[in-house]
């Protein structure tokens, strides 16, 4: 187990911290004490063998796994220096601050516009509605979909293609300003083109927001990331610059899923 | 960081109250879910102990003990000859008033139940030695005493309670008779064992011919069926049937069954064959549900070694599936045991004093025999309505209870 | 030859049948396998036991199920025939009771004639009856004895036994799914055949549009036309079924299954919710028996203590609360069931960006369950108006055309009941209308449920 | 199916079958009285199965009993009224042709009232003008409260529960109240002979606006929702108030209150017959029959066990003619019916 | 659309062969005319993205497609050179020469023993209660398992480990004497050392029978066939010598595959 955090030189902003976390599905631990620093300015990926616990860890950084009954959190994870699991927090705003886009594209079932308003609205941070119009306009920009959809926001978020709807639901995550932007294998639903221009959202995001996305695309990874962490059984094995993780891994075992022996 | 952002600020007191508001509305929300689910709950408690309340007195009856000299009454009976035939001459009605009417006053008749006199009868029978000696042979009460004793009754029945308490004669006790008896005119002498066996009877043919077509109507749409309009049409039929009206049924019981077939009235049969075509679409249903909840996974492994499709189906997917299915026939058969409209419609509304020997012997059915019960002139009859109802809830709760026990037990996730 | 004993040798035949076709089976796929082949043997040996037992059974199965109709009447014939037949009474019952009797007595079913004339006849009929078993019997041994041997002689190793014996499994699946038809043809029909002779005596228009109901005028000579307007029923129906019990069933249904579902600890939900299933157990005649004696009572007090006019104790108001909490089950399984459908994501994109419990449930997961909500409770509406007994105890039979829920109305269920139970002039309107009440009963609910099939199927289609 | 089918024919000795059991169909207010006698007849007759007894109304019994002859077919119809020209011919053409009738005693038409109510006093005038769809054909009843109708009487709503247009009680309750109420009309009496249809509309037709309640064959609920009313008129069997006379009390006609001795009399004008009716052709078919016919004499004198339960025996000499029918089987001829 | 089987040099016998095969699924064509032979002593695997068919095909060759209502099979297919979608093959001995394994394992809910003594049964392979121990001793040792579970016979299959149950179910497909062994994805839900083994158990397999497997993973498709075929969209992009696909792919599709670009 390694209780050290696995951080690298101070160059940016650290934005999340975790230390010593343990996730338990009832009796079995999925997350067996990682410790990692999130920063502002680099995309950082999570990679891994299935079940070997990234959505697990990733979940944890907004409280998500909250929803699940039988999940237990053990450890510290702050957000600007604030604790998240403490009790003063509030764990409506820490969803707010932290979003999340899943692995599956998940709109919900109504228009375009009311998809990206849903956020602003149970938040009230929209004062009427030509604001609210104000911040779908640009959220849906920010996600790079404006343009296809903007003559036909009152059409079902449903109707659009894979493609559009993740980057509709990034649309939904941005819309109420986060700091951070949690992702789970985004593009494993995804054709070949609509994951090209998911790649090249992130890259544009990328600085605005502390970005995490989980992915079991190694080249995805070394696409997209400036960090990468490599997760087996529950244990953080690797944490580093992306370049460096694959070309130049430290630990046996990273380096043998990086060239497939498992995985 | 870049220039162009606007955090929301989380802290500021107008965000608080926002966020305490929606919180509260949580609350809120909850609450009501639980109020709801409270309601309901209590509800069910208090149809619950409105007739427990009711009934529980239902199965006890309030005895008379009268001590019977027979050598010294005017009993025409040979002792050594005892036959049903010997005793009906016997005159027992008579003797059993004047023997009433010595022990307890000139009003005895208004005491005892007007067939009180038929316990003599059958302790007689039971040992026909009692003849020769003074007997003490509890009686039933009559309606009027037995609730009086009960706490029922008018101030006259109270006073004779009273009188017959300190005469020391008066019991009320578990009156057993009430599960082994059938219908009758008396409420003090009444039973729903006839009623109950013709539910059971009634619950058997019903068993016996929905359980299979169900079944097999399951598996073959489930399994073998290839979409098409055809199959289609049988789907609708069967989704349609399952909520067709009860007394629907009961009017096609009453063409085909009965006008048609000329099949015998008021029989259990009849009862039993419509409330199979009423019955079946429920296990066709949950049969389907059952079958669909095997993992197609198995069905791929067994096809995958070359198992034909049959052997697919009844050396894997039916035993898999039997808890379900057997789940949903159990309710199915639940339903079909509580229903009272579509027997009312072919005659299963008689009154019926014998328990039905087989399927075609006229027949009723508890929830038949409460309705007839709840339309009985006299009072007696209130109570054991609430009994009968007991005993019917107790028998389908029984049921319900073994159907959510198999569904818990056998929930299986692949 | 007797039933009993005819079966057993018949068993006995399949029997001999099933176990002589597998060993020839089993001998052959022998053979085959030392000679190398695995696949020169189609069919288990079994297959071809079943493929020979069947053609003994069935064609012999058969006959004796048409000789056991077609027998009796030559017995009949016989016994008919006997001089002792000819001092039978010449009425039908009389003398089918006799000879019942004494073939009874014959087939010892009963022991001794209640009627003197019957004894005569007992030996004719004890004769005719062992003649004909052992025609029977005899016929029935030849049939099962070729149907064998026709079959036995198929068994060789390339005979496909296994696809034949599947082949008559299947059929029987299919006829036995094709039940379902029948019987709804077998309703459409019985309730379609009196309908129209009511529908000769009674316009459909004044049927179905009158506001007048009132059978008693049409027994009196008033004429059909101003006896059966059904709207005041349909009316009663809709006020109670659709009406009051929806008020209550959809509101405590729906937040006891987003309780259950969303709220409650897995111990209480596994708890509550066949604890709230049992309500839909009941049996309708005992929350009749409740509406009618300790419900109904109470709200008529309730009404006369504020000073309602009019209220009686026999209610609308009764019989549709007491039908609503019977319904409240229905209404929460099919929300439960279309919560559950609407996919985790949907729930956790909500409450991802920040949503509350009750935001994410009333914004998201209700919105997108709605279709299959309403289509549940399309489905307990058909359920609620179709309900009998409760209406029949609680709610009275007044056809009243009012909106006032503590007066006494009437419902299509009921009117039925009383149609066909209580005095019945012969093949009069007044009984024929049950039935033509019971078509459009039917017919509407057969129409609620395609659209709640629909609505629900569609809804489904669009998450999977 | 088939061997199914092959059940329900189980005689199978031609048409009719056999049938061990006694079945009896008709009037809800015979039915206590039918079932007493059952069993009575099953203590008096050892081994003999109990007779099924169906409560159906008088009219739905006539129609199961005039189906014809057979085991399928009911050996008896009770009725609380007497069988109607109609009933009768219909018997004639199904095949029904010996049919006996036998008179088994008298019941009242019961009018009662809660113990706490107002104490009606009534006159089948005034009962005919409270409930009459359209009073001496002068257009819809607009009688509100007991006062409209008559001074003498409170100004209480009208509300009352009597029997549904489909049972016997309520020919009796046309037949002996409303039509003699009518008639206290001469226009009525004149209109009887003139047009005998529109005469028995408007003499007999109930309202429909609520104010008549009818509960189905059900009378112990009418019994149960008086006691709750205390405002309401009830209208049943005699015998329902003999059992309920610690809640009830009933209401006098023409001051004449029901009684066993009233009504035993006539003297209470809501007096009615009651009948059962028998197939001659089963009499020899049905075991138990004729012990059966003997159960109900020996039982329906003035002391018997079905006065207990609140029948009012008959008059001596139609006893004795009951009894004659009993003996020797006479044939109702068809001519002295209405 | 290329109607020219793709073969390799004669160099062994041709077990399975497919021409121009198409697979529709209602209207929608899943498998675009493919033609390629499968011979005996090599293993063949087919790898592709995700969608692109691979397990259509497979299903295809034992013809489980039947069980799919919407599923049309057009094209030629031959097992020792006889057609076996012609109307005298019974699918069911097909089924029984050709056996299949899957991606999940799918054990019965039955005891080890039943598992594998299942088909056999059927089969009608077993002259007695001894003959069909001594063919359960041999399957279970030809999957590797014997050791394993030779004192618990009688447990539940499925109480068995993920790996373990997926070498049962390869051992039932042993114990019918199959000549070829389909297998779609067999080691995707297994854990890396679960993997190994079954990898290992192909190689042993492998000149037995003939075996085609389907995986998504690319070494894996190195380190255990012979012959690798690559789906795209429906088509057989390229089929050969799997070091050449790998080390030197002729079409440019393979290429960015084998690359990463997508999937
Ligand atoms: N709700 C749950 N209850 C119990 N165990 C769970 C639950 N969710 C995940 N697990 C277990 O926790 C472990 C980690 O799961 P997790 O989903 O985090 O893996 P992952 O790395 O995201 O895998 P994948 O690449 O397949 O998404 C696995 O063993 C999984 O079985
Ligand atoms: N039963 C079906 N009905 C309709 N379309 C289907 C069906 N099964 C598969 N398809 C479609 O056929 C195409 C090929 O599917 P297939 O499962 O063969 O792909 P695959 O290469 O095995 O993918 P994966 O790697 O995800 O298993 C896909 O577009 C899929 O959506
Ligand atoms: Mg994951
Ligand atoms: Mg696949
Ligand atoms: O049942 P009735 O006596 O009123 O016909």
């Amino acid at each position: 187990m390694m209780h050290e955090p696995q951080t690298l030189a101070p160059a940016t902003e650290t934005k999340m911290t975790a230390r010593d976390v343990r996730v338990f599905y009832g009796d079995k631990q999925a997350i067996k004490g990682v410790s990692i620093d999130v920063d502002m300015d680099n995309v950082t990926a999570f990679i891994g063998p299935s079940g070997c616990g990234k959505s697990t860890f990733l979940r944890t950084l907004n409280r998500m796994n909250d929803t699940v009954a039988s999940a237990r959190v053990e450890g510290a994870i702050t957000l600007d220096g604030e604790d998240i699991y403490a009790p003063s927090m509030d764990v409506v705003q820490l969803r707010a601050r932290v979003g999340m886009v899943f692995q599956k594209p998940n709109p919900f079932p109504k228009s375009i516009y009311e998809n990206i308003a849903y956020g602003p609205r149970i938040h009230g941070l929209a004062a009427g509605k030509a604001d609210l119009d104000v911040i779908v306009e640009k959220s849906l920009r920010r996600a790079g979909l404006w343009d296809e959809v903007k003559d036909r926001l009152h059409d079902s978020g449903t109707a659009l293609s894979g493609g559009q709807q993740q980057r509709l639901c990034i649309g939904r995550a941005i819309a109420v300003e986060p700091e951070v932007i949690l992702m789970d294998e985004p593009c494993s639903a995804l054709d070949p083109i609509a994951t090209a221009k998911i790649e090249e959202l992130i890259h544009e995001l990328r600085g605005r927001y502390a970005i995490v996305i989980v992915t079991h695309n190694m080249q995805q990874a070394a696409r997209v990331s400036q960090r990468t962490a490599f997760f087996h059984l529950g244990e953080l094995v690797e944490y580093g610059v992306t370049s460096d993780i694959f070309t130049n891994p430290r630990q046996e075992r990273t380096k043998d899923y990086i060239t497939g022996r498992y995985g | 960081m870049s220039a162009t952002r606007n955090p929301t600020d989380w802290k500021s007191d107008v965000m608080q109250k926002r966020i305490a508001r929606r919180y509260a509305a949580e609350r809120r929300f909850k609450l009501l879910g639980l109020f709801a689910v409270m309601l309901s709950a209590a509800f069910l408690a208090f149809l619950l102990f409105t007739m427990l309340g009711n009934g529980l007195r239902g199965f006890t009856r309030t005895e008379i003990a009268l001590q019977v000299d027979f050598p010294a009454s005017p009993l025409l009976l040979d002792p050594a000859n005892i036959t049903d035939q010997g005793l009906v001459g016997a005159n027992l009605p008579m003797v059993t008033s004047e023997v009433a009417k010595k022990a307890l006053g000139p009003d005895a008749d208004a005491l005892l139940s007007p067939t009180a006199w038929t316990s003599i009868r059958d302790a007689i029978k039971a040992d026909p030695r009692i003849l020769s000696r003074t007997e003490t042979i509890s009686v039933p009460a009559s309606t009027v005493i037995d609730l009086a004793a009960k706490g029922k009754g008018s101030p006259q029945a109270e006073a004779a309670v009273a009188r017959l308490k300190q005469q020391g004669v008066l019991s009320t006790g578990f009156n057993a008779s009430f599960l082994t008896g059938s219908d009758g005119t008396d409420p003090t002498q009444v039973g729903i064992w006839g009623a109950f066996k013709g539910s059971l009877l009634t619950m058997l043919v019903t068993l016996l011919l929905s359980f299979p077509v169900g079944v097999a109507t399951a598996l073959y749409l489930e399994e073998y069926a290839r979409k098409s309009w055809w199959t289609d049409i049988i789907e609708v039929s069967i989704n349609n049937l399952a909520a067709v009206p009860s007394i629907i049924f009961g009017l096609l019981g009453l063409s085909i069954f009965l006008n048609f077939m000329h099949l015998p009235r008021s029989a259990a049969l009849v009862g039993g064959m419509t409330l199979a075509l009423m019955t079946m679409p429920v296990i066709v249903i949950a049969g389907r549900n059952a079958i669909k909840s095997v993992p197609p996974s198995i069905r791929d492994a067994a096809l995958g070694i070359g198992a034909s499709p049959v052997q697919v189906v009844f050396q894997h997917v039916l035993p898999l599936a039997l808890p379900g299915i057997l789940t949903g026939t159990i309710i199915g058969m639940a339903r079909a045991l509580g229903e009272t409209a579509p027997l009312l419609m072919i005659g299963m509304r008689a009154f019926i004093a014998t328990p039905p020997g087989g399927i075609t012997d006229p027949a009723t059915v508890l929830p038949v025999q409460i309705f007839l019960w709840s339309d009985e002139v006299s009072k007696g009859f209130v109570e054991k309505t609430s009994a009968a109802i007991i005993v019917l809830l107790v028998f389908l709760l029984a049921m319900n209870g073994l159907a959510i026990y198999l569904r818990n037990k056998f929930e299986k996730r692949w | 030859m007797t039933g009993p004993a005819i079966f057993l040798l018949l068993a006995g035949l399949g029997a001999i049948a099933w176990v002589s076709a597998r060993a020839r089976a089993l001998r052959l796929q022998t053979v085959a396998r030392t000679s190398g082949r695995r696949d020169a043997v189609h069919s288990l040996p079994g297959y071809h036991g079943w493929y020979v037992a069947l053609w003994t059974l069935i064609p012999a199965a058969i006959f004796l199920a048409i000789w056991a109709n077609v027998s009796p009447g030559l017995i009949t014939q016989t016994v008919l025939s006997d001089p002792a037949a000819q001092s039978l009474p010449a009425d039908a019952f009389s003398r089918s009771a006799i000879l019942g009797e004494a073939r009874n007595i014959a087939s010892g079913a009963q022991a001794a004639a209640f009627n003197p004339a019957a004894q005569a006849l007992v030996e004719p009929y004890r004769s005719a009856i062992s003649e004909y078993g052992v025609i029977g019997a005899v016929l029935a041994l030849v049939l099962a004895f070729a149907g064998g041997a026709y079959a036995f002689t198929r068994v060789r190793p390339d005979f496909r036994a296994r696809t034949r014996v599947e082949r008559l499994v299947m059929a029987s699946l299919l006829i036995a799914s094709l039940l379902a038809i029948v019987t709804t043809l077998g309703i459409v029909v019985s309730l379609l055949w009196e309908s129209i002779r009511f529908f000769s005596m009674v316009n459909p228009v004044d049927f179905l549009f009158g506001t007048k109901w009132s059978p008693q005028s049409a027994a009196l000579g008033y004429g059909n036309k101003d006896a059966f307007g059904a709207v005041p029923l349909f009316w009663g129906t809709i006020f109670i079924g659709a009406i009051i019990a929806m008020v209550v069933a959809i509101p405590l249904g729906l937040m006891s299954a987003i309780y259950l579902t969303q709220y409650a600890r897995p111990q209480v939900r596994k708890w509550m919710k066949p604890i709230l299933e049992v309500l839909a157990g009941v049996p309708t005649v005992v929350y009749g028996y409740f509406a009618a004696l300790t419900i109904a009572p109470a709200l008529r007090d309730f009404a006369v203590s504020v000073g309602i006019h009019g209220a009686s104790s026999e209610s609308a108001l009764a019989a549709g609360l007491v039908m609503g909490v019977m319904i409240i089950p229905f209404v929460s399984s099919m929300a439960d069931d279309s919560i559950a459908a609407v996919p985790q994501s949907m729930r956790d994109g909500s409450l991802a960006m920040g949503a509350t419990t009750s935001e994410t449930i009333r914004k998201v997961l209700i919105p997108a369950a709605l279709p299959g909500v309403v289509g549940g409770v399309l489905l307990a509406v058909s359920r609620a108006i179709g309900e009998t007994m409760i209406v029949v105890m609680a709610a009275g039979l007044a056809a009243n055309l009012t909106l006032n829920p503590f007066s006494s109305v009437t419902t299509v269920t009921t009117q039925i009941v009383q149609l066909l139970t209580g005095d019945q002039e012969f093949d009069s309107a007044k009984t024929l209308a049950a039935f033509a009440l019971g078509l459009v009963l039917f017919i509407v609910t057969l129409l609620l449920n395609i659209v709640a099939l629909r609505v629900v199927k569609k809804y489904r289609e669009a998450y999977e | 199916a088939l061997t199914l089918a092959g059940c329900g024919d189980q005689g199978g000795g031609g048409a009719g079958g056999t049938r061990d059991q006694i079945r009896a169909v008709g009037s809800s207010t015979v039915y206590p009285f039918a079932t007493a006698v059952a069993e009575l007849f099953v203590q008096g007759n050892p081994g003999m199965k109990s007779p099924i007894i169906e409560s159906t109304g008088t009219g739905g019994g006539m129609k199961l009993f005039c189906a014809g002859v057979g085991a399928q077919y009911p050996d008896i119809a009770d009725a609380s009224r007497r069988m109607k020209k109609a009933e009768f011919e219909m018997c004639q053409q199904n095949g029904v042709k010996d049919i006996v009738e036998i008179q088994i005693g008298v019941d009242g038409l019961a009018f009662a009232e809660s113990s706490k109510g107002p104490g009606f006093k009534l006159t089948p005038r005034i009962v005919y003008e409270a409930l009459a769809a359209n009073p001496y054909g002068k257009g819809p009843n607009k009688a509100q409260s007991w006062k409209d109708v008559d001074p003498s009487l409170p100004a209480i709503p009208i509300s009352v529960f009597g029997p549904p247009s489909t049972s016997g009680t309520r020919d009796s309750l046309a037949e002996l109240i409303l039509e003699k109420g009518c008639q206290s009309d001469e226009a009525m009496k004149a209109l009887k002979e003139k047009n005998e249809d529109e005469y028995k509309a408007t003499c007999t037709r109930i309202r429909e606006d609520g104010k008549y309640v009818d509960s189905g064959e059900n009378d112990n609920l009418i019994v149960q929702k008086l006691g709750a009313n205390p405002n309401a008129l009830g209208i049943f069997g005699f015998s329902f108030l003999e059992e309920n006379k610690d809640t009830l009390k009933d209401v006098p006609i023409n001051g004449v209150k029901a009684t066993y001795e009233t009504v035993s009399t006539g003297q209470y004008p809501g007096a009615r017959p009651l009948y059962i009716y028998v197939k001659k052709a089963h009499m020899q078919a049905v075991p138990g029959l004729q012990a059966y016919l003997n159960a109900f004499a020996a039982n329906w004198g003035p002391d018997g066990p079905l006065t207990k339960r609140g029948m009012v025996a008959a008059p001596d000499d139609v006893r004795k003619a009951s009894a004659e029918a009993v003996k020797s089987l006479t044939v109702l001829d068809g001519s002295v019916l209405k």
